[in-house]
């Protein structure tokens, strides 16, 4: 094998990634990859979904560049380990044009030197703790700018002096909170609690009776899966609510709510970027057409918005490219736009993320999420948050 | 088959070896209580090399418990003396390799594993590492003389969990053998046995006596009678009686608690 | 004498058989990317080898050899990940430690800068840890059950662990991204066969000295210490010390799997290494037929290769799959596939032999082994 | 103070919790040797016994009231199906039943997602648990009253059953030489039969209870079981008693680690605890010797 | 009483027991002898039902029982007593025997009597029974077998590794309740002499046949002896 003599040389012997990627016929493979099993499949088989509607209305409306799209579904079994295996596949072995999915950071972070050494494209379709650009990966889920500052903004404008920081114990909670505290020490709140629980844990009584003693102004919970239902119930039992001590969630999308219970969760507040209650052409249509194929009592949810949202870019970028060689998809990349039911989403081929709308939401008495507040325009991404001062020191 | 290296001729006596240096077992004081019951109660005990001495008593009246206590099974105080090296308080792996061997009431082989490795493994505990790590090519003379003493030379590649009763209980004394125990501690050997077997264990018996120090428990009396060269007996974890077995049956006392028709057991709280 | 003979050679033919198909026969056929899954698989292997010795033989059953597993992958992974740091980054620092930490590596992660100690670390490591473990645990003649579950509740404690110390070991997402490995480009092709060449080598070489255990007399000792561990100390053996060595050698093929795993598959995480993928390595083992030699590799690898083959096509069905696999084998066929062939030839023979009363004896049932499949693992010379 | 009485409470009804699952185990592992990793989805079973009868009985007073009996059959009859199809023919193989149950667990997993899809449904609390009593300003939660009760009441019937009925010698002999039982006149099927009817059972009510704190999913089992087969072998095999001390002094003791460090690093040092006090104590808080070489 | 016609039974493979038919009639006391490993103890356990009988047939009372559990046997008046010293060991003495009179009339009564059969065990009763010396195991296993009232008492070696006076006590018992109570015993022991001098009739079993049979008393142990020496 070749050893590396020279490090700068080490990425020419790297493009090995002569493309499979069958252009011939008229059809074009993609891949989805979602966990489909293990615990993570509650979440990520809605994203599966959302994207099997949008291969189909592509398909309905023509394809792309003329090509209808066929879709390999792989099963990444909520271990990371398997997400970079099935990517693999998925690149090497299926030949397909993209691949979308994904959802928890490690299962990104397994697959990322898979595209990059293959040379190949992953779209990503949910919120994420940002500190990452790769020119392999499209990221249509917001970044913490996207999410988090403005969750935190809001809360200050609403006059929040303390916070209590809840979360579950993984990377996403990790940097979220880190940039929370940057930001705090900025503002002037103060920071009463950081508690992390390990992943499925079902027992608070613990972070609720501290939570409680401190008397914060509001907390701000990055808790994921069924954290959440063992969380807020046993909130509500040491005598909290949404008017005493406000959460702000980050996990918790439309179809977390029932499970939480909504006597649980009413009335508490949620940061995404889009809500199934948005008023928007572009989401009517995209509720009803999920609502028509999927069963009227399922909801849509930001990441599943996100992940519908990012097929159709990238066949806006084909289609902008006139190819689907992955070079010439990443140099028409940038400025593509797609009008996305959360609103016009641009992609910033800079860092590969896109424009999105922040918004806070309140869950409402039927269990879905109603705007309370809106950014004024989509914000640019900044994964790096380089555009702020206070977040200097986080990441060097 | 070579010069026999487990079993030199010679006939066990009264009293031991009465030439050269002969090995000696010295029990002094051995107590055991088991949560205020004292199951031994300070009990001595001498049998030199050559000696074939029967324990017998009541049941329950501690004899098992005197073997587990020798052998480190169960802890106690007092002390056990092997040809002056203090065996008393060690752990059992430890007491075995100073030469102390010992069978169970009920038998206890390694049922998955042939006669053969039994003996083999028996045979072994000295081994280095090194030799551990490689297979077994020969079989060691000391193995192949203990099959044939305990006439199993037949059966040597049969798992021993086939073995009848009987046969199993040779095949610990003859893993006692290889093992090359000084003492020897068998707990009824040949309960569960048939006339003529008791018989030929108890040559057995008398042999391997002959040049080790060998305590044997044993209820049958018409077998202690036969084969003992002389006798304890222990009585409420005492010891009641000693000397030949004549001597012994004479003991009013013995009669009492053991032999005779009064029938009475030796209770023990 | 003969039959040892035989024996003898029919190992090695079969052996050598293993040799080529591993070594020639794979590496030519499959593509690449089947390829490094088959690296994959045997990294498995390996491990199922070693929970063969512990368990099959041992009667340990070791819920937490993802520790091990972790503890090789770790070590691997740290310093291919400080390597690429002084290589492409020049800064020495690996990348997620500037993201999420503090930008300082760790006193404890220095010493792997080094290829020399790492590579002695990750046999030396997982050997000390079950060292200690062992003598702890088995010393205090903790066993069967007990240990099972304390061996279970450690792996969950060191998937917590790592999951916690996000600034250090990456957290949940774990150690990724290699580029290189030993100054070897991992992307090229004829590297990635290197790396599979080295799995497959390694596979070999755990089978040997598997079967060298195996066929020792420490290998019967352990069936004896399996069985009837009491007695074996009046033989004059310490048993714990028997347990622990083999406890030993199966932590540290473990250990070499787990490193090489991490260059084959570009990733270690607590996903890896905790309760359900420890409980995992056992369902091939248990297939294969844990207590013979080759029965843990075949099953271990053809699980792996039936998942990749059915998870994702049927993903639930896939789950129920799996979940009967464990039922059907480990219910109804202790001595797994490997007594597959016994059991058929045994009922032919009471078929033909049903009124013979001369007809070979079957060993008394025993408690927490599986008696079925030990007949094949007498060795030949105490048949005669 | 209010802090301290808040965390003692939180340390025992933790402890319920633990006991609560731990409880049905003690009995079906430590009385019949069959280590059951199912048991953990039985506990899930009983759960969704519990939304079941929610959705049928929309009251949430009465259906919890409904559900604990109905949780504690659901549960006896998965196991009773159980035992009669599995483990009846590998009680003389301890170990292997923990992989063949592990198998188990992962189809009622599956099972569980298939039927009442993956996400978590919602069980309500009735009303009359809902909120806090206050002890020394220290917010009591109610619902954690009633588990911690109902924990007590189900280990009183236990060792009721096991210590002084005719019906518990039964199960406590057979478990000892199944063969010696039979031969006197018991019959081991009956008595195995209802060894996991009870403790599965248990394991059922152990899921109604979990409803009113946590989340009721397909994965509900898999939080739980790590946690109570350390309860039952770090109060010694078989031993109810041990299996009550450990119960509650683990759930104290990782309510205090939590509080005073973070929750994962509390639940390493639990796991730590336990390994050391195994090392002081290999056969748990308590434990029978006999003479036997086994 | 109980006939057992041309049993043949085995373990898995090995067939251990090769067509063996013994008669037990009402109130009779039948020796069983042979060597070690002569399968007197396989040729029990079929009787009690803990092995199936691969061919022939187990009558009690002229019924077939052969299909039935060993617990029910129990309750149409069979005791048995295992080789071995056998007891619950971490029950305790008593409860050792009150598990048996459970649900049975007078259970308490019963326990009394049993325990005036064998006061050597009134002391222990509170003790766990696996902590019991084995001759105190086996006065236990007798006394439980007693409980019951079996109309057929079956015993497998009941004095091995029992004292000598004990022994003569629990020899003159199983006398007694064949004599007084018409019990039915079918016994296996290796004392020639006892075996012969209690028993009215008597079978010699090797490998797994019976080579020879006859007639009790104390007269007929020369044949005995002969017929195991082949
Ligand atoms: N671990 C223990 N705890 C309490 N009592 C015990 C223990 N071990 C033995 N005993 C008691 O100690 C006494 C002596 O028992 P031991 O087994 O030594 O008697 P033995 O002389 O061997 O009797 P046998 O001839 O019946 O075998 C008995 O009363 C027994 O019940
Ligand atoms: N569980 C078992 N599995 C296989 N073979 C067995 C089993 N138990 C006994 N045997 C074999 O069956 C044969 C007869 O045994 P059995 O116990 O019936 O003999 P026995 O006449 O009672 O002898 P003893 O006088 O020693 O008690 C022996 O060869 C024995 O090895
Ligand atoms: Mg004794
Ligand atoms: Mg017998």
């Amino acid at each position: 094998g070749s050893q590396i003599a020279d490090p700068t040389s080490g990425s020419s012997a790297a493009s090995t990634g002569t493309s499979c990627v069958d252009t011939s016929g008229n059809s074009i493979k993609v891949g989805f990859i979602n966990s489909l099993s293990g615990t993570m499949a509650i979440s990520e088989s809605t994203v599966f979904d959302s994207l099997t509607l949008a291969a189909e209305e592509i398909n309905a409306s023509g394809g792309v560049l003329g090509k209808q799209l066929q879709v390999v579904s792989e099963d990444g079994a909520s271990e990371p380990t398997k997400f970079a295996e099935r990517a693999g596949k998925l690149i090497q072995q299926d030949c397909t044009a993209a691949v979308f999915g994904g959802w928890t950071s490690s299962s990104r972070k397994a697959m990322l030197p898979v595209f990059e050494a293959n040379d190949a494209l992953l779209f990503y379709p949910v919120q994420y703790e940002g500190l990452e650009s790769s020119k392999n990966i499209f990221y249509t889920g917001a970044t913490t700018n996207q999410q988090i500052i403005p969750a935190l903004d809001y809360l200050a404008e609403q006059g929040t002096k303390s916070l209590f920081l809840v979360g579950s114990d993984y990377v996403f909670p990790r940097t979220a909170n880190k940039i929370i505290q940057a930001y705090a020490a900025a503002k002037g709140i103060e920071i009463l609690g950081e508690e992390y629980t390990p992943l499925g844990s079902t027992d608070f009584s613990t972070i609720v009776n501290k939570v409680r003693d401190s008397k914060a102004d509001a907390v701000f919970n990055t808790l994921n899966g069924d954290s959440n239902v063992a969380f807020f119930r046993q909130y509500k039992s040491v005598g909290l609510t949404a008017d005493t001590m406000p959460v702000v969630s980050v996990s918790i999308a439309e179809e977390e709510v029932p499970g939480v219970g909504l006597d649980n969760v009413q009335g508490q507040l949620t940061a995404w970027d889009y809500y199934q209650t948005l008023d928007t052409p572009a989401n009517k249509k995209f509720v009803a057409a999920f609502k028509a194929k999927f069963g009227a009592e399922r909801v849509t949810s930001d990441p599943m918005e996100a992940a519908y949202t990012s097929l159709h870019l990238w066949k806006a970028m084909v289609e902008k490219a006139g190819s689907f060689e992955v070079d010439k998809v990443q140099a028409a990349a940038d400025g593509v736009t797609f009008e996305a039911p959360e609103g016009l989403v641009t992609v910033d081929g800079e860092n590969n993320h896109i424009t999105k709308t922040p918004r806070i939401g309140k869950i409402n008495s039927e269990g879905l999420i109603d705007t309370v507040w809106s950014s004024p325009e989509a914000v640019e991404p900044d994964p790096f948050l380089a555009t702020y001062d206070w977040a200097k020191d986080l990441a060097k | 088959m070579s010069t026999p290296i487990l079993l030199p001729d010679g006939e066990p006596r009264a009293g031991g070896l009465r030439h050269g240096r002969p090995k000696y077992l010295e029990v002094r004081n051995l107590s055991v209580s088991f949560d205020g019951f004292l199951a031994v109660d300070n009990v001595s005990l001498d049998v030199i090399q050559g000696d074939l001495r029967f324990l017998i008593g009541p049941n329950g009246a501690g004899k098992t418990t005197v073997i587990d206590a020798i052998t480190g099974l169960v802890p106690a105080t007092g002390s056990v003396n092997h040809t002056g090296t203090e065996i008393l308080g060690r752990k059992v792996h430890q007491t075995a390799r100073l030469g102390v061997g010992r069978t169970f009431q009920t038998a206890s082989v390694f049922e998955n594993l042939s006669v053969l490795q039994n003996l083999d493994i028996a045979a072994g505990s000295g081994r280095g590492p090194l030799r551990l790590l490689r297979r077994r090519k020969t079989v060691d003379a000391a193995v192949e003389e203990a099959l044939e003493i305990i006439g199993l030379e037949g059966a040597a590649a049969k798992k021993a969990g086939i073995l009848a009763h009987g046969q199993k209980q040779w095949l610990e004394i003859g893993m006692l053998l290889v093992q090359n125990s000084d003492i020897l501690l068998l707990d009824e050997p040949i309960a569960g046995m048939s006339q003529d077997e008791r018989l030929e264990t108890g040559e057995l018996l008398r042999r391997i006596a002959a040049s080790r120090i060998t305590l044997v428990i044993e209820h049958d009396m018409d077998f202690v009678r036969e084969f003992a060269t002389s006798v304890t007996v222990l009585a409420a974890g005492k010891v009641l009686s000693e000397g030949s077995v004549a001597q012994v049956q004479a003991d009013q006392k013995v009669q009492d608690v053991y032999l005779g028709s009064s029938g009475v057991e030796a209770t023990d709280a | 004498m003969r039959g040892l003979l035989q024996g003898r050679m029919g190992t090695a033919a079969g052996f050598t058989l293993g040799a080529v198909l591993l070594l020639g026969v794979a590496p030519a056929v499959l593509p690449a990317f089947n390829l490094a899954l088959l690296g994959k698989f045997l990294c498995f292997a390996i491990v199922a080898v070693g929970i063969g010795l512990a368990w099959g033989r041992g009667g340990m059953l070791t819920l937490g050899q993802g520790v091990f597993f972790g503890l090789g992958a770790y070590i691997m992974a740290m310093h291919m990940k400080l390597a690429d740091a002084s290589l492409f980054g020049g800064s020495g620092v690996p990348d997620f430690m500037s993201l999420y930490g503090s930008g300082v590596v760790p006193g404890w992660w220095e010493p792997f800068r080094s290829p020399a100690v790492t590579l002695l670390a990750v046999v030396l490591i997982p050997g000390l840890v079950a060292l200690v473990l062992g003598l702890a645990v088995f010393k205090r003649r903790v066993k069967g059950a007990y240990f099972a579950i304390l061996s279970q509740a450690l792996a969950a404690a060191f998937a917590v662990f790592l999951v916690g110390q996000q600034a250090t070991t990456g957290g949940s997402n774990g150690l990724s991204g290699f580029r290189s490995f030993f100054g070897f480009d991992l992307k090229d092709p004829n590297n990635k066969v290197m790396l599979y060449m080295i799995a497959a080598t390694v596979l070999l070489l755990s089978l040997a000295l598997a079967r060298q255990l195996m066929h020792s007399r420490l290998g019967e000792l352990l069936v004896a210490v399996r069985d009837q561990e009491e007695r074996v100390r009046f033989l004059g053996y310490d048993p714990a010390t028997i347990k622990t060595v083999i406890y030993v050698v199966a932590a540290v093929l473990a250990g070499i799997a787990g490193a090489l795993f991490v260059p084959l598959v570009g990733i270690i995480s607590p996903a890896d290494v905790g309760v359900i993928p420890s409980i995992a390595f056992l369902i091939g083992v248990a297939i294969g037929g844990r207590a013979t030699l080759l029965g843990p590799v075949l099953g271990a690898v053809g699980v792996a290769v039936a998942q990749a083959g059915l998870s994702s096509t049927f993903p639930s069905f896939w789950v129920y799959f799996q979940g009967l696999l464990f039922v059907l084998v480990i219910g109804f066929m202790p001595g797994g596939l490997a007594s597959l062939p016994a059991l058929v030839g045994r009922r032919r023979r009471t078929r033909s032999a049903a009124s013979s009363p001369a007809a070979p004896a079957r060993p008394a049932p025993v408690a927490t082994s599986p008696d079925a499949e030990e007949k094949a693992t007498v060795p030949e010379e105490a048949r005669r | 103070m209010e802090l301290l009485i808040g965390q003692m409470f939180a340390g025992l009804s933790l402890g319920s919790v633990l006991l609560l699952a731990a409880l049905g185990l003690s009995l079906t592992f430590g009385q019949m040797g069959v280590i059951n990793m199912a048991h953990g989805e039985v506990m899930m079973a009983g759960a969704y016994t519990a939304f079941v009868v929610q959705r049928a009985i929309s009251d949430a007073g009465i259906s919890l009231l409904v559900s604990i009996p109905a949780g504690f059959l659901v549960g006896g009859v998965l196991g009773l199906v159980l035992e009669a199809v599995l483990l009846r023919r590998m009680y003389h193989r301890p170990l292997d039943t923990l992989l063949v149950t592990f198998g188990v667990a992962l189809i009622l997993q599956q099972a569980a997602r298939d039927i009442f899809g993956a996400p978590s449904v919602d069980v309500r609390a009735p009303d009359w648990l809902q909120g806090n009593i206050e002890l020394l300003g220290a917010p009591i939660p109610l619902t954690r009253l009633f588990i911690l009760g109902l924990s007590l009441v189900c280990l009183a019937g236990l060792v009721l059953l096991l210590k002084a009925t005719p019906l518990g010698r039964r199960i406590r002999a057979v478990v000892l030489n199944r063969d010696l039982a039979e031969t006197i006149g018991v019959s081991t099927r009956r008595s195995d039969q209802l060894t996991f009817f009870i403790g599965s059972g248990l394991a059922g009510v152990a899921g109604v209870a979990v409803t009113l704190i946590g989340s009721t999913s397909p994965y509900l089992g898999t939080n739980y079981i790590v946690d109570a087969f350390l309860v039952v072998v770090a109060g010694g095999i078989g031993q109810i008693k041990g299996a009550v001390i450990a119960a509650f002094s683990l759930g104290v003791l990782q309510s205090v680690f939590e509080y005073s460090t973070t929750a994962s690093i509390g639940k390493v040092l639990i796991l730590i605890v336990i390994v050391v006090f195994l090392q002081l104590r290999p056969q748990g808080i308590f434990s029978l010797k006999t003479r036997s070489l086994a | 009483m109980l006939e057992i016609e041309n049993l043949q039974t085995g373990y898995g493979r090995t067939q251990v027991i090769s067509g063996v038919s013994v008669t037990v009639p009402d109130g009779a006391v039948v020796s069983v002898l042979g060597h070690n490993g002569a399968g007197k103890t396989t040729l029990l356990r079929a009787v009690v039902g803990l092995l199936k009988p691969t061919a022939g047939r187990i009558r009690l009372d002229g019924e077939d029982i052969s299909a039935i559990r060993p617990h029910r046997r129990v309750d149409r008046g069979m005791a048995y007593v295992p080789q071995g010293q056998q007891s619950f060991g971490q029950l305790s003495v008593l409860e050792n025997l009150q598990l048996v009179a459970d649900g049975r009339r007078n259970s308490a009564g019963r326990v009394a009597e049993a325990l005036d059969m064998f006061p050597a065990l009134r002391p222990l009763l509170a003790r766990r029974a696996g902590l019991l010396s084995g001759g105190q195991r086996q006065q236990l296993a007798i006394a439980r077998a007693l409980i019951t009232d079996p109309r057929l008492l079956i015993l497998d070696e009941p004095t091995e590794g029992i004292q000598p006076n004990i022994v003569a006590e629990i020899e003159a018992t199983i006398i007694e309740l064949s004599q007084r109570n018409g019990m039915s015993i079918l016994l296996v022991e290796q004392h020639i002499g006892f075996a012969l001098q209690a028993a009215d009739s008597y079978y010699v079993i090797s490998a797994g046949r019976v080579s020879s049979s006859g007639a009790g008393g104390a007269g007929s142990a020369g044949d005995v002896r002969k017929a195991m020496l082949i």
